[in-house]
């Protein structure tokens, strides 16, 4: 019986871990391709950028925490600044802003490696572990997930609570409506991108003591992260938040199951049938089941 | 009646891609009028409302308002100066809530601190009930009535209506002109409407403008539009 | 028809570049390119070749994209598919008679019916926009993680290895017996005649495509889908057709790749790889075939010289290319440089260069 | 030890001196050309920029001696970023345009397969200078790396008596995992041991709590990680943060990876590793040679075994040209079938094995401590690369080709 109940807690866990994996790795994404419809390319890179600038900070003797947030506030630094001279010329061309966040990512991972050389010692996990029968987990992973639903709570609060988030939805439903009311449209949009780049740069922040640091190391979270948003579609709360619940639980299951090769190609096959059944994601079902 | 102007169009110019449309528009607007722009569907009424707001980029020609040049300005800083748009076919955010929607009107006439939720809830009391509900499941004439609401919740110098009555039921549209009258005697705010319907425009109206091809045509007082054949000849151009 | 109506065929509002100095032009390339070999070293002649291996997924993509508005990320899974297909196929029935020339046509066949069993789910499916990036880019993901966990042992098809990561390698050349017996191998010029020849087919038959009613129709769906359709023309079919004969393009690419350097591994398929025909498409214009083609011969060379100095230069050089490209010339600089040589004119002489409908829309949306 | 530096500071001063007499003489003729394709940038770049240095750092020096049969040589090098298409590319521009007879390079076994047809249908020489899973039975091709038999079957009796004989195995999901974890199966079962579980991960895959976990269950005695790459090397920092304390064996890690020197202690704690060459290894030779590599390339952290693998292949190389007194491949291989093709590397002799043109080694067992300070647990003074010999791969005899496993064996 009991092994029983580690043996939940070991599944129950490692859906968790997976969860807040995929929810930090495709917040970011899925905020500003909800908002403008743009699917950043580079946001790999946004990724790597808060990694390192966590490391970089904590190895000059900042607490890792502070680290952190550092990370998040450069890359939505770097964000906006990325969307005030080239993202903002494409909004009424979403695959031309692909194919530019796409040479703006290969500018940006080579020119990494040819600054930063190809890789830098980690900081090291901080906290420890706790064990339940054969088991034992490293804390710090439970500190991701609360980061991860933390992000989902901020989101929620930030878009339903706050003047911005108010802003934020009548920009993302009706731009020219909304920009005809007063609200400067092109500052919610520098806002979001510099959000989404922010959390970009939080999900490399908050991984970066259990990665190994290299300029390409954002691409390991990209194919994750656009899975996810195909899934969730445009929307993070009803769309990125339970698209990676259901992600996390195929994922873990196939890979207890069949290993680790399996629980990718799970994810992959989700994303197919998925966009088959519902091509908007599951946000634009929820959408149109309640209009 | 006031004399000041409060808007002034002076051979405005303007029209979609390479096509014009407006082909130099004269009107003016005193402050606590109500003026309407009549003419038949397709001569640019809604060109022109789009124009105002600033959707639309003029061409030539000038927008005063209040004596300042603003026709290079963008939307928004036109929606702070003061401009409450209320555009064909309502665009309400639907998957937003009725208070929420009004919130997003809190920008316009940014410097007025006092936002008027009390007023608002007063005029369209539907509003105050559906408080929660969001925008897109309501009817149109509650639509409407929201659009307005929310034009009007930052205390706009000069309400723009784009066909009010458009595609809602007579006992609403009835309901709404009150309402209109009751904001332009009691706020003193400043109305310029573009409207066909004649029933409309009778009881609105202070005074008249008809377009034709893009460009005025006529000027109208009420008591001219009294006569049912000069409006009815107007209308039908 | 008669002779007279032949250049009709092959000019039209959806391809620039017509008259007989273009035409004589074109010969000119032709001739060039037939006689080069004669003057080259054998590494020059084998790598223009390469080149012009890359060039038919790019046509390809050309046509998905450029005139069909649908932004593929997933030529690179179809050229893979070809190229494994025709690996698997030219291993298992060995080098002698026309076998591999067998194995290409049957990698052709298997990397176009995926593409049309993939696009057909995709534009019936109702995805459109960027999503079509998305799917397309998921399932070359999807395919190329797959291929890279086939190193084992048990990975085999009959008796081909796959070999995962590593990918195949020793897959026989190209090679077709005549009725003779004479055999002809297609390696080092005579592989270069073959794409040569091939180039020259494609590029011919794509203009008539394009300039027949299937293109105009395709670019009023990418203009406006709605009035397309209200016309009477099932949308759907123009772009599954056109995305159907991008895949079979890809394919193409692929199995000449796979031949020619006797190799294919997953990361032919993943995802640096499947940027690049974007970028080859994007910066020279993909809104016109020889705008595409002349466009990505230049960036592969240009890219293939960087990488020599320096490949981590060479890869910013061409983010920067491609970002550039797209700020400054959306549509290419190709067709930028027609543009601008066009306006040029216009200035110095009588002859108004923007008759040509086709450019006139592509300055307006420029 | 500032006896070691006297000793190193004059041998190498004695070097230049020795040599600028020979190398007047080697100036009439043209230099000759050697290719160099290893990865400057990429995934795994920090491993193999070493290799890159150890390459220039041994033909700066035998330059400086007057060169091989009087002719200097010249480096030709580009930077196939970790791309097997682009290797293939640069194989073919090296010996097709750039015209050299001998490549140095290649470092993942996909890297070297998408070569090796070129290499052998140009008759070129390639060297491949890296620990690999071994097999490859090709007399075009010369492995001055560690192989399995010289790895794994010093390592895992080790092993499995101090430990225990129930292991766990992780490996990266390609050719090198996939057959070195059949190396693994080979002998731990030959030994009356058990695999509890052997998981292949793909490769890019960061996230390892799933399998930190198949291993908590298993309860193995020990491990064997032949995970590969920056992204799967996170395994180790995520295992420690889990309390995944266990003793652990790898043919790749330290001597190639350096990672106790690149991870925070004590990360790899317990890591046990069987390789030619490590910087630590204490030999006057190596410590000479360690001081020369950090004169030239003072920032590099480690130099790993790959390094000095391929400074050693690079006199090899020389040394097979003065004993045939030829560059002429034939000729070469004529040497190599003697038997007597030695040097005295940095680690010790090394000798080119006649029927697999493979290098043997002295091999070193070395276990990591807390501080990651590393022991040397027990040296094999000579173990040969026997295996392709015992299977029947014979070059003196036949070029197959081919690259063989254990469960891939010549046909006859």
């Amino acid at each position: 019986m009991t092994a029983f109940v580690y043996q939940f807690l070991a599944f129950a866990y490692q859906v968790a871990d997976v969860f807040a994996f995929l929810v930090l790795a495709a917040g970011g994404l899925a905020i500003i391709f909800g908002m403008m419809g743009i699917i950043n390319m580079a946001h790999g890179e946004f990724i790597t950028c808060g990694a390192y600038v966590t490391t970089a900070l904590v190895r000059a003797g900042l607490p890792l925490p502070v680290g952190i947030v550092m990370g998040a506030l450069f890359a939505g630094v770097l964000g906006i600044a990325l969307e005030r001279t080239i993202v903002r010329r494409f909004y009424n061309r979403p695959i031309d802003s692909l194919v530019v966040t796409w040479g703006v990512s290969l500018i940006a991972t080579q020119g990494a490696l040819l600054v930063l050389g190809s890789a830098w010692t980690s900081v090291g996990t901080p906290l420890g572990s706790i064990g339940f029968g054969d088991y034992s987990f490293a804390l710090y992973r439970l500190v991701m997930l609360a980061v991860a639903i933390g992000v989902l709570v901020g989101l929620y609060l930030l878009f339903m609570k706050t003047r911005f988030g108010v802003h934020a939805r009548a920009t993302m439903q009706n731009p020219a409506m909304a920009r005809a009311l007063g609200v400067p449209t092109e500052r919610i949009y520098a806002q979001t991108f510099g959000l989404g780049a922010a959390l970009a740069g939080l999900a490399g922040g908050v991984y970066a003591p259990t990665l190994t640091l290299s300029p390409t190391m954002g691409t390991g979270f990209v194919v994750e992260s656009f899975v996810t948003v195909v899934v969730g579609g445009a929307d993070v709360l009803t769309g990125t938040a339970p698209a990676s619940a259901v992600l996390a639980i195929i994922r873990a299951a196939c890979t207890a199951a069949w290993g680790q090769v399996f629980g990718l190609i799970g994810l992959l096959v989700t994303v197919c049938i998925v966009i088959r059944v519902l091509p908007e994601g599951f946000s634009g079902w929820l959408m149109r089941r309640r209009a | 009646m006031p004399t000041e102007t409060l808007l002034e169009l002076a051979d405005l110019c303007s029209g979609y891609g390479s096509t014009p449309v407006l082909q130099g528009i004269d009107l003016s607007v005193q402050r606590g009028e109500i003026v309407a722009v009549i003419g038949r569907n397709g001569v640019g009424k809604t060109t022109m409302m789009r124009c105002l707001i600033g959707q639309l980029r003029a061409w030539s020609g000038s927008i005063r308002f209040k004596g300042n040049e603003i026709s290079s300005r963008p939307p928004e800083v036109r929606a702070h100066l003061g401009f409450g748009y209320i555009p064909q076919g309502r665009e309400v955010f639907p998957r937003m809530t009725v208070e929420e929607n009004l919130r997003v009107g809190e920008m316009i006439g940014a410097r007025t601190d006092a936002k008027l939720y009390d007023i608002v809830y007063e005029f369209f009391p539907i509003l105050a009930e559906r408080r929660q509900q969001k925008a897109g499941t309501m009817s149109g004439g509650q639509q409407q009535q929201l659009a307005i609401g929310r034009a009007m919740i930052g205390n706009p110098g000069l309400l723009l209506l784009d066909e009010p009555s458009e595609g809602i039921q007579p006992s609403i549209v009835q309901d709404i002109t009150r309402v209109m009258q009751r904001v332009n005697r009691e706020l003193g705010t400043t109305i310029l409407f573009v409207e066909q319907n004649l029933d409309v425009i009778l009881a609105l109206a202070h005074r008249c403008y008809v377009m034709d091809k893009g460009r005025i045509v006529a000027e109208r007082s009420a008591e001219e539009l009294q006569d049912r054949e000069v409006a009815k000849r107007d209308l039908q151009i | 028809m008669t002779l007279r109506d032949i250049p009709v065929l092959f000019n039209g509002p959806q391809t620039l570049g017509r008259g007989k100095l273009f035409w004589l032009g074109v010969a000119a390339v032709i001739v060039a390119a037939a006689i080069y070999p004669q003057y080259a070293e054998r590494f020059a002649i084998s790598n223009t070749a390469y080149f012009g291996v890359w060039v038919f997924m790019a046509l390809g993509l050309g046509l998905i994209w450029g005139y069909g508005g649908m932004l593929s990320f997933g030529q690179t899974a179809f050229f893979g598919l070809a190229g494994y297909a025709y690996g698997v196929i030219a291993i298992n029935l060995g080098a002698a008679h026309s076998y591999p020339f067998l194995a290409l046509i049957c990698a052709l066949a298997i990397g176009t019916a995926f593409a049309a069993v993939l696009g057909y789910f995709m534009i019936y499916g109702g995805i459109n926009g960027v999503f079509v990036g998305i799917v397309t880019l998921s399932v070359t993901l999807a395919f190329a993680t797959f291929m890279n966990q086939t190193a084992g042992p048990q990975w085999r098809i009959g008796r081909a290895r796959l070999n995962g990561y590593n990918g195949m390698t020793r897959i026989p050349s190209l090679s077709i017996d005549w009725l003779d017996g004479h055999r002809i191998r297609f390696e080092g010029a005579t592989f270069y005649y073959l794409v040569l020849g091939l180039l020259v087919v494609t590029y011919l038959a794509l203009r008539v495509l394009v300039n027949s009613r299937f293109g105009n129709v395709l670019v009023g769906t990418r203009e406006n889908p709605e009035r397309v359709e209200l016309l009477g023309y099932d949308v759907r079919r123009y772009q599954l057709g056109a995305f159907t004969i991008g895949g079979f393009l890809a394919s193409l690419s692929g199995a000449l790749y796979t031949a020619w350097g006797n190799f294919i591994v997953p990361a032919s398929m993943a995802l640096p790889a499947a940027a690049m025909p974007i970028i080859w498409v994007a910066v020279g214009g993909r809104e016109d075939l020889t705008a595409t083609l002349v466009g990505s011969f230049v960036v592969l060379y240009v890219f293939q010289a960087l990488t020599v100095v320096s490949q981590e230069y060479a890869l910013v050089a061409i983010g920067a290319l491609l970002v550039v490209t797209v700020l400054i010339a959306p549509g290419g600089y190709v067709i930028w440089a027609v543009d601008m040589a066009s306006r040029l004119r216009r200035r110095a002489g009588p002859s108004p260069p923007l008759s040509d409908p086709a450019l006139k829309a592509r300055t307006q949306r420029g | 030890m500032s006896m070691l530096r006297n000793l190193a500071i004059a041998s190498a001063a004695g070097l230049m001196l020795g040599v600028s007499a020979a190398a007047a003489l080697a100036d009439d003729k043209p230099p000759l050309k050697i290719g160099l394709l290893e990865d400057h940038s990429g995934d795994i770049a920090i491993f193999t920029m070493p290799k890159v240095h150890g390459a220039h750092l041994a033909v700066d020096e035998i330059n400086a001696a007057g060169g091989i049969l009087g002719r200097k040589l010249e480096i030709i090098e580009y930077d196939p970023q970790f791309d097997n298409a682009k290797f293939q590319e640069f194989a073919r521009r090296l010996i097709e345009k750039d015209g050299v007879q001998v490549i140095f390079g290649a470092a993942t076994s996909a890297s070297r397969e998408a070569i090796r047809p070129i290499i052998d249908k140009d008759n070129a020489l390639l060297f491949y200078a890296q620990q690999y899973e071994g097999g490859v039975c090709d007399g075009n091709m010369i492995g001055t790396g560690g192989v399995p038999e010289q790895q794994f079957s010093t390592l895992i009796p080790y092993m499995m008596e101090k430990y225990g004989k129930k292991v766990y195995v992780i490996a990266a999901d390609y050719n090198f995992g996939q057959i070195s974890t059949e190396w693994t199966r080979k002998l731990v079962t030959e030994a009356g041991g058990q695999i509890l579980g052997a998981e292949l991960i793909p490769l890019g895959v960061s996230q390892f709590g799933q399998t930190i976990q198949n291993i908590q269950k298993a309860k193995p005695d020990w491990l064997m990680t032949l995970v590969v790459g920056n992204a799967q090397s996170a395994f180790y920092e995520q295992a420690a943060a889990a309390g995944l304390h266990i003793p652990m064996g790898s043919s790749i890690t330290i001597g190639l990876g350096f990672e106790h020197k690149r991870f925070k202690p004590p990360t790899m704690q317990g890591m046990h590793v069987v390789m030619n060459w490590f910087e630590e290894i204490d030999r006057p030779a190596a410590k000479a040679f360690v001081a020369r590599w950090h004169a030239k390339y003072p920032n590099e952290t480690y130099i790993n075994d790959m390094g000095e693998n391929e400074y050693s292949a690079i006199y090899m190389y020389k040394k097979l040209a003065e004993m045939a007194g030829s560059f002429d491949l034939d000729k070469i291989r004529a040497q190599i079938a003697t038997g007597k093709a030695c040097i005295d590397a940095p680690e010790g002799q090394i000798c080119i094995d006649p029927k697999s043109q493979h290098a043997s080694h002295q091999m070193t067992l070395l276990s990591v401590n807390a501080d990651h300070s590393v022991k040397v647990e027990k040296v094999w003074p000579r173990v040969d690369p026997y295996w392709l010999g015992q299977i029947g791969c014979d070059l003196t005899k036949d070029d197959p080709k081919e690259q063989y496993t254990p469960s891939n064996l010549p046909s006859k």
